[in-house]
């Protein structure tokens, strides 16, 4: 799933990757690709995570882990951080989900009267890059969809989310609603249309594997 | 022609802060908070202050030690998520705590700092961020007034500073420290070093001087900053 | 990971202008004018111009050559009292002028940048700049809103750029250049030296690479940026 | 009239010297001196107006005058400039002026059909800077009042002008209107009253010269 996510990653592309799963995505990504990470907190060009013995106190990502810069990184200030991402320079960003409804529309943020640290830039990073790309497991921990017709809980934004990366399928978001593309090897169609709580566009033909 | 010099004693400078200020803070987690001259207000004690900051830190760490001190009435900031004593007193109702987008914090301290009166923005325009916030359409699209923030002091932390207050920051320590910079009636800067006027190059000065009023040069560096391990 | 390469033919880079595009011009007086590229739009001919400047150059110089080969309908600026020929065409009608307040020109750049909407503010709210702007209270006082500016196009001068598009500039030379090449869909800039990635600190960047789509080298100085001897 | 000028500025402040008169009154202040020079093009810390040879084709001021930096100068952008002086560090502007009313009112910027290049920075110079002192004539080349009940050009902005400095007086705006305080070496009042096309509130006892 995320080798899969790596790959939505075309070249010349400057991306934002979310705290959790997302981040492990540029561990898939070659050496030499061509992309510029961006972290929120005020870097161009991120470079690999940092063991703590070599890590530079005054150099992490939005997540707090030490990272590194590569040739070509440049700092700034946390206004011009987002102004990257308002200003539709930030091409595609890759996010957690509570929950993501067959509008798009995502909630990542908050569950009321339990756990409420704050949206920090996620608000924008839903908003505004060009493209957003949701990685989560299917299901919640007690087996409840995390796709659904509509979200429950406080949104971050809506109509945000193109694409959706589960342990079990790729799913776009469309204007007819969710739609799958492809199948985690071994998942079978009734296994995600029965873990997915709206319905489920199904592709004319065979459905691609991953 | 001369530039004046600012360098200041930090019990003077933050003596200047009153009880029920408000008061800005630069970093965003570790980097870039002014741990020094934190551990100053909470020795000096002052009370029912609004603080406006990204994040709360963490236990132990920066503005917690303010919180903890019972000097925080209201925090204005982002995300409080890696502060469980923050969560638990906002949820307890003995901290008032606003929360806002993360840009859009910056953009309205930014305001404050260029003289602006607001921003007008759609961010958060279909979340409960808006509420209660004015609506206006520019263009025919719907959009929401931020009132731009000032302080009544800022705690900056700057990487070098010269004795006139031109200041530059190291790596992701810049973060909200120069908006914040710009953006108070009295901006207090602790600097890793303090140069003699001229050994900043004018190309490469981060906060203008201008905006400065009292440098502190740092005698030691807070053991606060030290690389954290923490669990993969 | 590594960060691509943005250099390019500056024929390929201007030839993306289409006609009627609104184009933003760096500079304040000569420095930081791109006279290059505007001279490439000169040769290209891009007619029905909008262009956003600080000021119209003097005449014989930069924007000028623009404007005296009618392919200016509209100019949108703050001042354009060095240029003789600009105030005639203003005075008989043939060229479109439209003035704001140098500051807010820079702020509403800036906040086309920004990706905001507008800024609110109470600068000019007495003159007839305030002529048709919205209006709308803040804290119980007038204000008013200015809205944001974005250009299909921005032409920047840098001092030096590396091949992914980090800027930095020198002097007074920087002025409206950083704002404008945050502001607009396709950004073109010229720079004295092109560097290798790494050559520039990244502390020291002053327009972040993402911001840039195309980077111009310049194999000579225009002799337009030449110490003019002024009468005193 | 320029050199009591200088006398204005006090130590430590950050000053904005418009074109014209006002520019002259740097040449009055002792080298050390200690005092901030800021130009809206983006310097504070204004050095020595360098003749031709001397000049760097990329320093110059608001006016186009080549000038230099002193240790300690800094070099930022339009918007980082405006926001110095809107933000309430500006200390001291001194500008020229068309008209001054006996409110505070500063035209200064455009004579309708006759001469209209923009009002550049001096909106935001005026309306914002903590003091505004204008440098002018007292009367126009046709011999005409600068000073008025009333501006009858477009103004630069409202009730911003503290103190006029003329060739024939210093003058403050108070609340009562024009308030004379000082006359050049030489002039009697009533030239001053002459020259003045607003009731002048006249000092108790002597009038200092300059």
């Amino acid at each position: 799933m995320v080798a899969r996510a790596a790959r939505e990653i075309a070249p010349g592309m400057v991306v934002n990757l979310g705290i959790g799963l997302p981040t492990k995505v540029v561990d898939h990504l070659a050496a030499d690709f061509p992309v510029c990470l961006h972290t929120e907190n005020g870097l161009s060009g991120i470079g690999p995570t940092l063991p703590p013995e070599a890590a530079n106190r005054n150099l992490i990502d939005a997540g707090g882990a030490y990272v590194s810069t590569v040739p070509g990184s440049a700092f700034f200030d946390s206004a011009v951080s987002f102004a990257l991402v308002r200003s539709g320079r930030l091409d595609l960003t890759m996010l957690g989900a509570f929950e993501v409804a067959e509008t798009g529309d995502l909630a990542n943020w908050k569950i009321p009267g339990k756990f409420s640290p704050g949206a920090g830039g996620g608000i924008e990073l839903a908003q505004k890059a060009r493209r957003v790309i949701v990685l989560t497991t299917h299901t919640d921990r007690a087996g409840n969809p995390k796709l659904k017709a509509a979200c429950a809980l406080p949104i971050t934004a809506r109509a945000c989310v193109n694409r959706v990366f589960t342990d079990l399928a790729v799913i776009d978001i469309t204007p007819q609603g969710f739609a799958l593309r492809e199948l985690a090897e071994g998942v079978s169609i009734a296994e995600v249309t029965e873990a997915t709580g709206a319905a489920l566009v199904l592709p004319d033909g065979d459905v691609p594997t991953f | 022609m001369r530039l004046p010099d600012k360098t200041c004693a930090i019990e003077d400078a933050i003596a200047r802060i009153p009880e029920g200020a408000t008061v800005m803070v630069g970093g965003f987690g570790v980097p870039g908070t002014p741990f020094t001259l934190i551990r100053e207000l909470v020795r000096q004690g002052q009370r029912n202050l609004t603080i406006i900051k990204n994040d709360a830190n963490e236990k132990g760490m920066g503005i917690d030690h303010l919180i903890a001190n019972g000097q925080v009435a209201r925090l204005i900031t982002t995300h409080i998520g890696l502060n469980p004593r923050a969560i638990e007193m906002l949820n307890a109702g003995h901290l008032a705590v606003e929360f806002n987008a993360q840009g859009i914090l910056a953009e309205r301290v930014r305001a404050g700092g260029a003289g602006l009166k607001a921003i007008v923005t759609d961010i958060g325009l279909d979340t409960e961020l808006a509420h209660g916030k004015p609506r206006i359409e520019i263009g025919g699209q719907p959009a929401m007034v931020e009132t731009a923030l000032r302080a009544d002091a800022a705690l900056i932390h700057a990487h070098r500073a010269d004795v006139f207050g031109n200041l530059d920051y190291v790596a992701t320590a810049r973060n909200f420290n120069p908006l914040m910079a710009m953006a108070s009636d009295l901006v207090i800067a602790e600097a890793e070093a303090v140069m003699p006027l001229g050994d900043l190059a004018a190309d490469e000065v981060h906060t203008p001087g201008p905006f400065v009023d009292h440098v502190v040069g740092l005698t030691e560096i807070s053991e606060e900053y030290q690389v954290v391990r923490r669990q993969a």
